[in-house]
């Protein structure tokens, strides 16, 4: 069945809405879980919401220049330009975003638009530790692409396609095919790298608060930080639904995709909560250790 | 290099061998005076306030030994997250300044400085006598007595040292100010600029900054 | 004849002895020289026919008869032009040997390695 | 006709006149003197026209005027003609070199002179061997005193060890001489010839044979009996030292090839074993050497036995006639000149040490004719040299005698070391204010009409060379020429626009007549030169020098792609080096680099050279045709690894790149971008052509192995790029790894992979030539390299950092930059070619590249700005110019990328019907077993951007339109207050931490071995050296012991 653009747009928006409440909220009871976890009450759920708001009313505000300037809005359409890339519910004409621009390779790279945009907007920032924060990023990434590229290599030869879409419909038909029980090897070595991609401990120090008071956004506050903020909790769904519909059979209702998204989430929440960090150095090297054994594994056995 | 010798005047050469100079206070900062910021729509700045009110972020630095009472704050049996509070590493993105107890000249400076790169509105909560009157250190040769002579403070919390319990009471002193809209204290500071930059410099006799830290 | 021409290949080795042994140049070049005589000798040795005389052509050896009384003239006459250019060559080292010497007060050879490699 | 025996009677009489008429005056003398001279040069040349241009058939000439044996004659033919004319002009102009010096030692020099030519033309003119002692004889004394005759003691002692060496070799030519006489009877040459001692089967006759050639190959130096000669070479003067280096060892190779019929197959190959070892050898031991005409002494013992080596394989297969003539006479003519020439530049330079031989510059002209003599010597192209080695080659390659070829290529590649070395010294060391050289009419006279006989001899070489038509180059080399003439005259800016207006006319005229790749090529060589040109406008004044090199390499690379066989490309491969050397030597400290990029490419063009008389042998020995690459028969592999390696060192594969970084990154700032963008693209065209080649034989194994290559020179280039703190060098490495790419999608020989590597060598044109601009431009403007140097620049040079943002975008592969098309297009490529594991390393240096472009851009446009740096401006027009015609290109093609993917798809296909990309409007696909695989819509990813990005951006100026504007250190700073830019700014080894942890895959290892190779050849020269202990009597045992050695060589080969 075919679309109008118009209504492809607007359920893209729609959908982009879903998102981005869903991952605010989802934002707060993460945050709820590991108080509990450590014994606390903890904040109300909608406390991120709040936050936002609070940044966005900010009367003040600075700027370095243009590139600091432009950085948030870079970071920012990283995000959304992912979700527009994404396919959301299997099986529906309405969800699947602009899916059909690219592939997998596309989403793969698109990563960076955000990153290398951030990473600008900082260094023009000026902070010095913005700059180590966004080295050390850069660093722990290049090690976290290698068992990612793998397990994606290992998936587009098992289902035939670097589409999204198509892996997805490959995984129908019950929970056995799902490529988690298909191609094991690919979905560790692919999780390993969501915890790397998704920065909670053991590999958190990108951000390391206090240590470079807090990374690349140290300069930044009000609405940068904002926009910052919306991009990170849109990122973190749409990078679980990208990992769901890679690994997990994707979803063919919202329902589905929220309950999955959760949880595939919440894996790296709760690895956050119980290990300690690691330094740069060991992530990189970690990386090429274990999951890259897996992601050999993955492409060898697939 | 330390104090002051780094800001002075120098005469540098270019790639090109040509000579000029260079005025670090003038070139390296921005030399503007703080702005008075109008607020927005009442029943939208309301809306505002409550969310200031319950999002209140605190920069995460102890300047004198009450600091030592912040930190058991974020522990579960006082657990200030709960009314929204919680620490920022950064200035930028803090809202809520805790001066932590008694302060020293040195460390005032460097309060100014902190002060003044929070970006508005923004609150101060003085903790301890020390803040108020200068507590036990009242004829110190290097603290000051008075807060409320450097910046305006929305909030003060006796004791010496007030505990966690106290503390959060003068959030929650803090939340009602701001819904009430009476958390302007950005705006004194900019109102009264020349007032409390002449109070500050009185004190800090080494002013190595520009008058206006953005 | 191989007596002679034994004579002659003693000579040179001789010549060359000295060459390689001797460190005064006079004395290097007077090895030279010696072998130079022994080559000479060896040449005139190969030329000669037994119980033939000198290829001069006087009362001793008629014209008509030249052809088989006298030994191969050829030879003689490389050693004659051997000896000259031999005897140019040698006077050209030994007035070096003296400039040489005159330089640097030296006639041992190996003073004068300075250029090398 | 004169008759030739005037010559000697001219030359001895005259000569013995000359002291009669010293009484009448200098002038009178040397008037006679001269008249002799040029009459003597008259009559050969004279010659030499009726045997070229009229055919004429050789003569005899006989004395005493009867008939051999009983008298002497002298033979005259087209050969000896030849050889009479070349050393009799160069007698001339060495005489007009040498007429001070005359003047000053007085009239007996002048009579020298004249017996020593004398000797020279008797010893190739008489047909006697026992004339030929006494011509050696009369030569040799004339020499003798020549050399001592200026009394300095040095020249004493040399002479002195010549005469002892000279002494025992006459002692054996003359035992050689009595015992071959005592054999045949007769000492006519061709007498004894037609006697055929060796036959004969006695064993005397062996030994004469023995005697007569040791004698010869001594009087040849050859190594090791060569001590005394490097020792004559030194210490004389050096106008004496050319003549004795190029007429003498002529005419006594002359007489060697007079006798060589005398000897045996056994005796041609060791004649040719000992010539091809003293190549070798003394080239070794040239390159420890210092001093200048010490290692001229060298290189001529060297080409001496490349020459020995020549005439014995010549004889070896069939005599001196047709090929080898041709090459014989190339490689001789080239040494003929270039090695006096050299001698005399020697002369007027008057410096001992090559390093201080800078004083050159002062004297373009002779800078110009020294390079000339160089690259003669060394067998490049326009040369005759480069003829005949590349005759050599293909003629031994015919006989497959591959470890003869081997051999000289490698001698080759030594002898390269020391002289574009030296050549590096004249250019670029260091020199003091106050040095002059020598000035002086005559020496500079006879210099340059040296240089101009050489160009004359090269035009013809180049004009009617039976090997194959290289007209092509005949308007562009006239062209250079004009511009190397007016190099001095006219500014740069015109120069620069002849140039633009030169390279736009030949695209105009061949776009049409390239087709398929070489189309594409052509726009990246032509775009890529006009682009990189206009920056030139920059400079005032002359610029002397850049501009002939520039076009010598844009020739080269439009040459590469016009030839239709072997040697055109070849010869446009040598053309392309010798430009981009010139080009990359210009730089403040490239002298080095320079230095390691010629031996490198030199070492892979010998390769290409060896593979290309391979594939003429292989594929039946029918001419040389570029397509024969399609048609070789056995031995493809060997073939197909010989020309990939080759074509490797020009791109820089791990392993063979390490010249790469300095060369690009020390090299001007317009030039950087011509040798990375556009130069490189060379070596993908070399291996495209094989690899197309390589689809109708079996490389299956080799091409996979390139693979792996590739995948790790892109990890590695990557990797070290990241860990630079040079901003060039860092662009330099990142070339490698670019290029890597490159290679590794060839590899994968399918449609979609030579698709990726074709629109990433496109891509790689853009955004490198965009990098190289933008940040070469910069570092002109700062005067440092150094990235923590810098900073803060984007409010100074908002334009230039713009250009870098883009090229920083495209080169990472981030949507929705043209970068990502190839990205998308390898990652399928490998996927459906089931390379996995390499695919893996691809994609992690792809991320690895954010690494060092993040700290390119970061280090130069962001954070603060140091103090020095407050007042630039932005860099000039003349350099952003191309930089936003190439953004606007990369605009173009990433949005529409099929304007350019669709061409190349469609000739791709006629090669690799296999993994085809399909397109529909403007998404691209690919299938894998007929299903779809991936889909790119390079449009569509752009709007969808562009509007989320517009959106975005205007809710960002909605939310936050009065932002302030704050300086630098307006930062949170932990409370405090940064002192000062130099240590805010976080640049310098920003990746340490991963250097921590993946340093160990940065190692130096491949510069190490480079360096062991480099200091083990450096250790072998000085061992074997220290043979030559300056002592004349070791010298002499030096001779006995050669003796002894090639007697049990030839007892062993059967000859007693």
């Amino acid at each position: 069945m075919e679309i109008s653009l118009l209504t492809k747009i607007l359920f893209s928006l729609l959908g982009l809405f879903i998102v981005f409440n869903y991952g605010l909220l989802q934002a707060g009871v993460m945050r709820k879980i590991v108080a509990r976890v450590a014994g606390r009450y903890g904040i109300p759920i909608y406390q991120p919401y709040i936050d936002l708001i609070k940044n966005y009313s900010k009367r003040t505000q600075i700027t370095h220049g243009v590139m600091f300037y432009l950085g948030p809005v870079f970071r920012f359409s990283g995000g959304i330009g992912l979700f527009f890339f994404i396919p959301m519910i299997y099986g529906s004409v309405y969800w699947q975003n602009f899916s059909f621009s690219g592939d997998i390779i596309l989403l793969m790279y698109f990563q960076f638009f955000g990153m290398l945009g951030m990473a600008l907007g900082a260094g023009e920032g000026g902070q010095p530790n913005s700059i180590i924060g966004i080295s050390r990023g850069l660093a722990q990434f290049t090690a976290v692409e290698v068992p990612f590229t793998l397990a994606i290599i290992s998936i587009a030869v098992q289902y035939d396609t670097l589409s999204v879409y198509d892996i997805v419909a490959a995984q129908q038909g019950g929970i056995q095919n799902w490529t988690l029980f298909t191609n094991p090897f690919a979905v560790i070595a692919g999780m390993f790298a969501f915890l790397g991609l998704m920065r909670h401990a053991p590999f958190n120090v990108v951000m390391a608060p206090q240590e470079i008071p807090i990374g690349p956004p140290t300069e930044y506050h009000s609405t940068y930080l904002g926009m910052l903020q919306s991009n990170r909790v849109v990122l973190h769904i749409v990078e679980a639904v990208l990992f769901m519909n890679l690994f997990f059979g994707g979803a063919t209702s919202w329902l589905e995709l929220i309950i999955k998204s959760f949880f595939i989430y919440f894996i790296t929440v709760f690895i956050g909560v119980v290990f300690p960090r690691y330094r740069v150095d060991h992530t990189v090297r970690w990386f090429l250790k274990i999951p890259l054994v897996f992601g050999i594994l993955a492409v060898l056995f697939v | 290099m330390s104090g002051l010798d780094d800001l002075k005047k120098k005469m540098v050469t270019g790639p090109d061998g040509e000579q000029f100079e260079v005025n670090p206070i003038n070139d390296y900062y921005c030399s503007k005076k703080p702005e008075v910021t109008t607020p927005a729509h009442p029943y939208i700045e309301k809306f505002f306030n409550w969310a200031r009110a319950n999002s209140l972020w605190v920069l995460g630095w102890g300047t004198g030994c009450g600091s030592i009472e912040l930190p058991p704050l974020t522990t579960p049996r006082f657990d200030m997250y709960r009314y929204g509070v919680q620490m920022r590493p950064t200035p930028r993105q803090a809202c809520v300044f805790i001066i932590s107890g008694y302060l020293a000249v040195k460390t005032l400076k460097r309060v100014i400085r902190a002060y003044e790169q929070m970006q508005g509105p923004k609150f101060v909560i003085a903790l301890g006598s020390c803040t108020i009157n200068g507590g036990m250190y009242y004829d110190s040769y290097n603290t000051i007595n008075r807060l409320d002579y450097y910046m305006p403070v929305d909030v003060y919390i006796a004791g010496c040292m007030p505990r966690p319990e106290a503390i959060l009471s003068g959030f929650v002193a803090l939340k009602k100010r701001i819904k009430e809209g009476k958390g302007e204290g950005a705006n004194e500071y900019a109102e009264k600029f020349e007032w409390y930059k002449a109070n500050q410099k009185k004190i800090i006799k080494q002013w190595d900054m520009p008058d206006y830290n953005w | 004849m191989n007596l002679i021409l034994i004579l002659g290949f003693m000579l040179l080795a001789i010549g060359f002895w000295g060459m390689l042994t001797q460190k005064n140049m006079i004395k290097i070049v007077i090895g030279l020289t010696i072998a130079e005589v022994g080559v000479q000798i060896i040449m005139i040795s190969i030329g000669y026919i037994k119980e033939r005389t000198a290829p001069i052509l006087d009362s001793a050896v008629p014209l008509a008869d030249a052809v088989n009384k006298v030994v191969d003239p050829i030879p003689q006459a490389l050693v004659l032009t051997a000896i000259v250019i031999g005897v140019a060559v040698n006077a050209l080292i030994l007035s070096f040997i003296i400039r040489l010497y005159k330089e640097k007060k030296s006639l041992s050879i190996d003073d004068y390695k300075e250029m090398k490699w | 006709m004169v008759n030739i025996i005037y010559i000697i009677i001219l030359l001895l009489g005259i000569g013995f006149l000359l002291p009669i008429t010293e009484k009448l005056g200098k002038k009178v003398s040397n008037s006679m003197f001269f008249l002799t001279l040029t009459s003597v040069s008259v009559i050969s040349v004279q010659w030499l026209y009726a045997f070229i241009i009229n055919g004429q058939t050789s003569l005899q000439f006989f004395t005493a005027g009867v008939k051999p044996p009983l008298s002497i004659n002298l033979q005259l033919g087209l050969s000896e003609s030849v050889f009479i004319t070349s050393i009799n002009i160069l007698a001339l102009i060495g005489a007009v070199y040498l007429i001070k010096h005359f003047n000053n030692i007085g009239i007996r020099s002048h009579v020298l002179y004249l017996l020593m030519i004398l000797g020279l033309n008797g010893l190739v003119l008489t047909r006697d061997i026992f004339n030929i002692f006494v011509f050696l004889e009369i030569t040799g004394i004339s020499t003798y005193a020549l050399i001592g005759s200026d009394l300095r003691l040095k020249s004493l002692i040399a002479s002195f060890k010549y005469m002892l060496a000279g002494g025992v070799a006459s002692i054996f030519l003359l035992l050689g001489i009595i015992f071959l006489y005592h054999n045949t009877g007769t000492l006519n040459i061709d007498g004894m010839i037609a006697a055929s001692p060796l036959q004969s089967g006695l064993k005397i006759a062996g030994i004469a044979i023995f005697f007569l050639f040791f004698a010869l190959l001594i009087e040849m130096k050859q190594f090791p009996a060569n001590g005394w000669a490097l020792d004559v070479y030194e210490a004389s003067n050096p106008g004496i030292s050319g003549i004795i280096s190029a007429a003498g060892t002529a005419a006594i190779l002359f007489a060697l090839y007079k006798v060589m019929p005398l000897g045996n197959d056994l005796w041609f190959n060791t004649i040719a074993v000992i010539g091809i070892i003293t190549f070798i050898a003394s080239n070794i031991m040239g390159i420890k050497q210092k001093n200048a005409t010490r290692l001229l002494g060298y290189s001529s013992i060297g080409q001496l036995g490349l020459l020995l080596a020549a005439m014995g394989l010549g004889f070896l297969y069939g005599g001196i006639n047709g090929k080898f003539q041709f090459i014989i006479f190339a490689l001789f003519i080239s040494h003929f000149i270039a090695k006096a020439g050299l001698f005399w530049i020697a002369g007027i330079v008057k410096k001992k040490e090559i390093k201080s031989w800078g004083v050159l510059r002062k004297s373009p002209v002779l800078l110009f004719f020294t390079g000339s003599f160089m690259f003669a010597l060394l067998g490049f192209p326009p040369f005759p040299g480069f003829f005949g080695k590349w005759e050599l080659v293909l003629t031994l390659a015919n006989k497959h005698q591959f470890l003869w070829i081997t051999a000289i290529l490698l001698g080759s590649l030594i002898e390269a070391i020391y002289l574009i070395r030296w050549f590096g010294y004249i250019l670029k060391e260091k020199q003091e204010e106050n040095e002059t050289i020598e000035q002086g009419a005559t020496k500079y006279s006879s210099v340059f009409i040296l240089g101009t006989i050489l160009f004359t001899i090269s035009g013809l070489y180049m004009i009617y060379n039976p090997i194959t038509n290289l007209s092509f180059y005949f308007y562009p080399l006239l062209f250079i020429a004009f511009l190397f003439i007016t190099d001095n005259i006219l500014p740069a800016y015109i120069k620069n626009i002849l140039s633009i207006a030169g390279l736009s006319y030949y695209g105009y005229v061949y776009f049409n007549q390239f087709s398929e790749f070489r189309f594409i090529f052509a726009v990246i060589f032509l775009a890529g030169g006009i682009l990189t040109l206009i920056p030139g406008f920059v400079k005032k004044g002359k610029r002397v020098g850049f501009y002939p090199s520039a076009i010598i390499m844009y020739v080269g690379l439009l040459g590469l792609l016009v030839a239709k066989d072997m040697f055109s490309f070849f010869t446009a491969w040598e053309f392309m080096t010798i430009g981009s050397y010139f080009l990359i030597i210009r730089g403040k400290r490239s002298q080095p680099h320079a230095l390691s990029y010629m031996l490198f490419s030199l070492g892979g063009a010998y390769l290409i050279m060896f593979g290309f008389a391979l594939t003429h042998v292989f594929s039946g020995g029918n001419g040389i045709a570029l397509d024969l690459l399609n048609s070789i028969k056995s031995n493809s592999a060997l073939i197909f690894t010989m020309l990939a390696i080759g074509f490797l060192t020009k791109t820089a594969a791990a392993g063979l790149h390490i010249w790469l970084p300095g060369a690009h990154a020390e090299a001007e700032s317009d030039v950087s971008p011509m040798v990375s963008a556009v130069l490189l693209k060379a070596g993908v065209f070399g291996l495209i052509l094989i690899m197309i080649s390589s689809l109708r034989f079996d490389a299956k194994m080799i091409i996979y192995l390139l693979g792996w290559l590739g995948a790790i020179t892109a990890l590695l280039g990557n990797l070290m790029a990241s860990f630079q703190e040079d901003a060039k060098k860092l662009l330099a490495y990142s070339s490698i790894a670019q290029l890597g790419y490159i290679l590794f999608a060839l590899a994968i020989m399918s449609h979609i992979g030579w698709m990726a590597a074709i629109w990433y060598a496109m891509n790689h044109f853009l955004y490198k030539a965009l990098l190289f601009l933008a940040v070469g431009a910069v570092v002109v403007k700062l005067k440092t390299h150094n990235m923590y140097e810098m900073g803060g620049l984007i409010k100074q040079m908002p334009f230039s950092f713009v250009s870098v943002l883009i090229g920083i975008i495209a080169l990472s592969g981030v949507p929705p930059l043209s970068g990502f098309g190839g990205k998308w297009l390898l990652y399928n490529a490998f996927i459906l070619k089931g390379w996995y594991l390499q695919g893996a390393i691809i994609a992690f240096s792809g991320v690895v590249a954010f690494l060092y472009l993040f700290k390119l851009i970061n280090s130069i446009f962001l954070g603060p700005v140091k103090d020095n740096f407050r007042k630039v401006k932005e860099v000039s027009i003349w350099y952003l110019i191309p930089q936003y015609i190439i953004i606007i290109a990369i605009m173009v093609i990433s949005a529409k990328p099929k304007i350019v993917l669709g061409k190349i798809g469609d000739f791709i296909t006629s090669y690799m019907p296999d993994n085809l990309v399909v397109w529909k409007g403007d998404v691209a696909s690919s299938y894998m077993n007929g299903k779809l695989f991936g889909v790119w819509d390079a449009p569509n990813i752009m709007i969808i951007i562009g509007i989320i990005f517009v959106t975005l951006l205007s809710w960002l100026l909605i939310m936050s339109r009065k932002a302030q504007k704050v300086e630098m250190f307006n930062i949170v700073y932990s409370a405090e207050r940064p002192e000062s830019p130099q240590t805010t700014h976080f640049s310098h080894n920003i990746y340490s931490h991963y250097r921590k942890a993946l340093g160990f895959l940065a190692l130096p290892l491949i510069v190490n071995f480079w360096s062991f190779i480099v200091d083990s050849i450096h250790s072998i020269a000085d061992f074997v050296r220290r043979l030559y202990n300056g002592n004349g009597q070791a010298y002499i045992m030096h001779i006995l012991g050669f003796m002894v050695i090639i007697y049990f060589v030839l007892f062993n080969g059967g000859l007693f």
